[in-house]
């Protein structure tokens, strides 16, 4: 159990997928203007990379490997993430009509988020097995939901801030991202045990 | 009864005034900075009396930067003194024999992309101070982590040859901290109880190696008490932080003392005092709600333990701070006073239980 | 040199079949929310926000082709309830406040030729043949057709008089 | 400040300097009839009253000149004999310096009054004839609410109140005509006391007194010694004490839900200035006409408590308590206290029964401290005595995000000041949310508006289509009636013809 639980405290703090893998970070920027919106965001995001990462895993092994048709990976590999991406589109407009529509062209756009397809390449780099791999996406996807959180709440504080104009909008959303991204480095080299 | 005109701004109640001021605030907080700081001019001599003084001028002159390119007027804003305060914080949590161009650019780090970014005082999201420090060590680790034995004081003008860096600083002098040590040797796998700590390491007074605000721990705290006294910052913050720094120590300590530095290790080492007293107790970037700042403190107390434990750095204070600052929003969306006759949850209480309470 | 090629195509068919499926699962009739914005409009399709009417102006709104506060008519109550309804955030204070206005009678001049209140709206005017008509200042939403009725010009747009019941506390003006 | 109450003691409220002696130990003087009295009619909570005199009437002193009009008002009596010179716009008491309608009398030198109506044993009276007599004399809350008594009494009786909180708190600074009527008039405090527990069937009465006024203390035990149950409750001197919620809370422990009265949890608050009405009302039948006013501030000579006729000119008060030598007009003159009380443009603004004071002050207390950014000290979160966030709330405001004010519970902001008064930025924090309070209920009442604008709109809407439809079937039926009318003809000619 402990080990699992230091695989996701390192995948989700440690090496952060938005902070220190810098993956992710358009609807990192886009969607976190509002805070329930991008809890929101991250939970339909976390939904999409750990179901990847599982489906991913099994085609590797089942079907790409054993064919030797490895240079189909990254095809493959985004044909099921649109997939899920399709499916959790539905549910999220059939549940909760409000969030679909705050979150608006960022749902579908969960397709082109790099974490998204790089958390299970990176899976088969590390040729992880398919619990480690669902461990590591459901992690790092945890990561991104919880700086995206932090992040809205500190843009939602910033709203309200007397920012100069100069500096009005994303470039002051950048500097916070940068200094959120050095306050993480605290974790650098954390090694539970 | 001639008709007067309407008076569509009219000066508007009440009309009685504090005599409290953010001048006056910022003065008090200074003021309890006083004698830790001169303590440690003491004990560290001239190089780091200069380091101050260039630490706190650049961090002024960033603000008055900004606000004169801003078109804001200057001198108002100078003047309340918040510049000087992260200065003063920055220039305490520097090495003290540092170079000066370490205190110019963490001068002007702090106060332009650390708070005048975000638009003045009042609206940044983190401690300016504490990023200045990061920034410094992230990027300038060899500096920021050179330490000097105490009680060699160079006088003033030798010392300001050594912070511009004309006079190298001999080898002999220099020595790790406490943290720094313990770090070193639990990587090299000597376990606490057969290190040999050197002399300085731990001394209850205080003299002791380690920046300007992490000797005099007894200083510190009793400027932080004062403050309390004065009414600038709530017991809250430091209670809770120096509480969640000391129980996990405790019991880490109890149960594999060769693994885990006691609790008062953690208190009176490294910048906890500082971090408790002056730093985590910031108003902009702490809540300020009473259960808000217990959240906040006991959180930054956790992660300093944490990361001086576990972490890659030996001192984590300025990452906690940084970290539960910026959790700091989400804190105060969750934890918020119960307003008269509404229940936590906002919704207004039933008249059986107005009756009853 | 097959393999490939079949491999995908199943696995294309395979996710194919799943989204059909879920399709109908989870199939979410018309978008209600033109219907909900035109509910909240005042439906006196007056013309003043350039579309054909409110239910015009509410479709141009969820497009997005219309801000929330594109109906003037509704004031700011309107344009925050619609804005909310999207989910949209919405600087009021560009919003032109040159305080609401109404139609007024001036007594003077008005001859009763009751052109003016068959285009009304509202019913916002009252008066009668040969009479002098005067304006109720609480249903007129200012939309302009009376004044280009009235043959005299006796009836005008005024900004609604400041009483010390819609007197309010300015907001300060802050560092 | 001991040390229990620095870590358990109240921690809400602010403690400004109370400025309330020298005036507060000065005698009463009762003011020389003003030669014109303006007497506003919306002078309560509630809709206006209905003038019933014309111009050029004589009254009597007393004399009912104005009705009441809708469910919730009081009538308005002349505050002396004389001549209705206008029944008009006059200057309302507010900051904008706007009108509002009113009755000017020109006072004569007679000062005849109405016949008293004078009541043996008032005891004898059940509650309603009371309630009656006190609606009949226009008795309102004194303390500034102004909410007509007889009202909150029938609403007392209905929720069955087990007990009468009388507010004696009068922590605004400055003031003191509370003060002063607890020691002039102790007994008829107590007795009107008797009277509205009666009237509203509460079982006992706290008399909440701030500890800042021992003597009034003194009067009020010695005047309530041989009545057990009406129980004096001295409370520490904090502003806002005197706001009913926090007088309730310090008394009986008990807490008005938010967005209910006092009486839900069972108990009515009344201000020891209106008990003292009640027993002058149902006693001898005098109606309100006049009231204590405590004239103070740094550019008055004496200051003191001043017994003045409803509708007497702010300046007419200060004229007579004259101002200090170099001051020949005061830097600002406000009507209230200096915490919640409204800057008047002139003098010429009558005074109206909720106004407990008012205020000229000098250069110094006037002076405006500059306003910088909020630093998030959280000081107006300590002091404010409902549990608000002011500073989240002003933030919000700033960006007029005023729903999001608003789900931060701006309604139950009872706008006492505390916050703007401990911000050490000297930010304006009351003017906001009075601002955005003003700004929500117009947005609130222009929805409303639109509602009914819609459904005029609809209404006219269904009768163009069923004018339309009328004018269609009538069309219809006529030319039916026509081709009818026409085909009778045609066979009657072709049986004409057959048979010619």
């Amino acid at each position: 159990m402990s080990e699992f639980l230091i695989l996701l405290i390192s995948t989700a703090l440690v090496n952060n997928v938005v902070l220190v893998k810098f993956l992710g970070l358009c609807p990192f920027m886009g969607v976190s203007k509002k805070l329930d919106s991008s809890f929101g965001m991250g939970l339909a995001t976390t939904f999409v990379i750990t179901l990847a990462s599982g489906a991913c895993w099994a085609l590797e092994h089942y079907l790409l490997a054993p064919l030797g048709l490895n240079y189909l990976r990254i095809l493959t590999f985004i044909l099921v993430i649109a997939a899920a991406v399709q499916f959790i589109e539905m549910v999220v407009r059939k549940m909760t009509p409000e969030l679909y529509r705050t979150l608006g062209i960022y749902l579908p756009l969960i397709t082109t988020n790099c974490a998204v397809l790089g958390l299970p390449l990176l899976n088969v780099q590390q040729s992880h097995g398919f619990v480690m791999s669902v461990t590591y996406g459901f992690g790092s996807s945890v990561g991104f939901t919880l700086v995206l959180t932090m992040f809205a709440g500190l843009r939602e504080r910033l709203a309200l801030a007397k920012v100069p104009e100069t500096f009005e909008g994303a470039p002051v959303s950048f500097v916070l991202a940068s200094l959120l991204a050095l306050s993480f480095m605290g974790f650098a080299g954390l090694k539970l045990g | 009864m001639n008709t007067h005109v309407i008076n569509l701004n009219p000066v508007a109640a009440p009309h009685a005034q504090t005599g409290e001021s953010v001048s006056a605030v910022m003065l008090k907080v200074l003021l309890a900075l006083v004698p830790a700081t001169f303590y440690a001019f003491w004990l560290f001599g001239a190089p780091s009396f200069w380091l101050w003084l260039i630490t706190i001028a650049s961090a002024a002159a960033g603000e008055a930067a900004c606000l004169r390119m801003g078109k804001r007027e200057v001198m108002p804003q100078l003047r309340d003194g918040s510049a000087i305060l992260t200065g003063w914080l920055l220039a305490l949590s520097l090495p003290p024999w540092a170079p000066w161009w370490i205190g110019v650019v963490g001068g002007l780090f702090a106060t332009t992309l650390g708070k005048q970014v975000f638009g003045g005082i009042g609206n940044n999201l983190f401690n300016p101070a504490m990023i200045a420090r990061i920034a410094l060590l992230v990027s300038f680790p060899v500096q920021m982590t050179y330490w000097v034995v105490p009680n060699v004081a160079p006088n003033l003008f030798d010392g300001l040859l050594i912070t511009l860096g004309h006079t190298p600083i001999p080898d002999a002098m220099s020595s790790a901290t406490l943290l720094g040590h313990a770090k070193t040797d639990l990587a090299r796998g000597v376990d606490l109880l057969h290190t040999s700590l050197p002399g300085h390491a731990f001394n209850w007074v205080g003299a002791r190696v380690g920046s300007l605000g992490e000797t005099s721990a007894w200083l510190i705290a009793a400027g932080g008490v004062a403050l309390i006294f004065m009414r600038v910052i709530s017991w809250h913050i430091p209670v809770a932080m120096l509480l969640a720094l000391a129980v996990p120590a405790a019991i880490g300590h109890h149960e594999n003392p060769a693994r885990y530095l006691d609790a008062t290790t953690h208190l009176m080492s490294g910048g906890a005092m500082l971090g408790a007293f002056f730093i985590a107790t910031d108003y902009v970037t702490s809540p300020n709600t009473k259960w808000g700042q217990l959240v906040f403190g006991a959180g930054c107390g956790l992660l300093t333990w944490v990361i001086r434990t576990y972490g890659g750095y030996p001192e984590g204070v300025a990452f906690a701070v940084l970290l539960m600052n910026a959790l700091t929003p989400a804190i105060d969306r969750l934890v918020k006073p119960r307003v008269y006759g509404r229940t936590y949850g906002g919704k207004p209480i039933s008249a059986e239980k107005g009756k009853r309470s | 040199m097959l393999m490939p090629i079949v491999s995908v195509m199943f696995l294309g068919l395979f996710l194919g079949v799943i989204l059909g499926y879920a399709a109908k699962v989870f199939a979410v009739e018309g978008d209600a929310l033109v219907g909900e914005i035109q509910g909240m409009m005042p439906g006196t399709n007056c013309g003043q926000c350039s579309f054909p009417g409110c239910a015009g102006a509410a479709v141009a709104i969820v497009k997005g082709e219309a801000a929330p506060d594109c109906c003037p008519g509704g004031g700011k109550a309107l344009a925050e309830a619609i804005a909310a309804k999207l989910g949209v955030s919405l600087d009021l204070s560009a919003l032109a406040d040159a305080g609401p206005k109404a139609a007024t009678v001036d007594e003077t001049i008005c001859i009763g030729c009751a052109r003016c209140y068959k285009v009304c709206p509202t019913d916002a005017i009252m008066g009668a043949a040969k009479q002098i008509h005067s304006v109720l200042q609480d249903a007129c939403t200012a939309c302009g057709n009376c004044t280009e009725q009235c043959p005299t010009g006796a009836i005008g747009m005024q900004p609604i008089p400041v009483t010390l019941d819609n007197w309010n506390w300015p907001k300060p003006v802050l560092a | 400040m001991g040390l229990r109450d620095f870590l358990f003691g109240i921690s809400w409220g602010v403690h400004p300097d109370d400025h309330k002696r020298p005036a507060a130990d000065q005698a009463l003087r009762v003011l020389p009839m003003p030669r014109h009295l303006y007497v506003p009619l919306l002078q309560h909570a509630g809709r206006p009253a209905k003038p019933i005199v014309h111009e050029g009437d004589h009254v009597l002193r007393g004399q009912l000149i104005a009705t009441v009009q809708g469910n919730v008002s009081a009538p308005v009596h002349a505050p002396a004999s004389g001549r209705i010179i206008k029944v008009g716009e006059i200057p309302a008491p507010h900051a904008s310096g706007l009108g509002f309608p009113g009755i000017v009398i020109e006072t004569d030198a007679e000062q005849r009054s109405v016949p008293a109506d004078l009541v043996s044993d008032p005891f004898a009276l059940s509650p309603e004839q009371i309630a009656e007599r006190v609606a009949a004399a226009g008795v309102v809350g004194l303390g500034g609410a102004t909410f007509p008594s007889a009202i909150k009494f029938a609403l007392g009786l209905r929720l069955k109140v087990d007990t009468l909180i009388v507010n004696g708190g009068e922590c605004e600074p400055y003031l003191s005509s509370d003060d002063r009527i607890m020691r002039d008039c102790a007994a008829d405090v107590v007795d009107g006391i008797r009277l509205v527990m009666r009237a509203i069937g509460a079982g006992q009465a706290l008399v909440g007194i701030e500890n800042n006024k021992p003597e009034a203390i003194t009067a009020m035990k010695t005047a309530a010694e041989s009545f057990p149950e009406v129980k004096i409750r001295p409370v520490p001197a904090r502003y806002p004490m005197g706001s009913d919620k926090q007088l309730i809370q310090m008394l009986t422990g008990r807490e008005v839900p938010s967005n209910a009265r006092a009486a839900t949890v069972g108990v009515l608050v009344h201000n020891v200035s209106t008990c003292a009405m009640v027993s002058r009302a149902v006693r001898t039948g005098m109606p309100l006409i006049e009231r204590i006013v405590t004239v103070n501030g740094g550019a008055i000579a004496q200051p003191g408590n001043v017994l003045a006729p409803i509708g007497t000119p702010v300046q007419d008060l200060i004229d007579f308590c004259g101002l200090k030598a170099g001051h020949e007009k005061p830097a600002r003159m406000v009507l209230g206290g200096p915490m919640m009380g409204m800057t008047l443009p002139n003098g010429d603004v009558p005074i109206i029964k909720g106004c407990g004071g008012v205020l000229a002050l000098d250069a110094n207390e006037a002076e405006l401290p500059k306003t910088t950014a909020c630093i998030r000290c959280g000081s107006c979160v300590n002091a404010c005595p409902m549990g608000l966030l002011p500073l989240e709330m002003a933030a919000r405001i700033r960006k007029s995000d005023y729903k999001a004010a608003e789900e931060l519970a701006i309604d139950d902001c009872i706008a006492c000041g505390c916050c703007a008064y401990a911000c050490p930025s000297h930010i304006p924090l009351a003017q906001m949310f009075n601002h955005a309070k003003g700004e929500l209920w117009s947005r609130e009442k222009q929805a409303k508006r639109n509602e009914r604008i819609k459904n005029l709109s609809a209404a006219r809407q269904a009768r163009l289509e069923r004018d339309a439809r009328e004018r269609a079937e009538a069309a219809a039926k006529r030319k039916a009636a026509r081709a009818a009318q026409q085909a009778a003809e045609k066979n009657s000619a072709n049986s004409g013809e057959a048979s010619a």
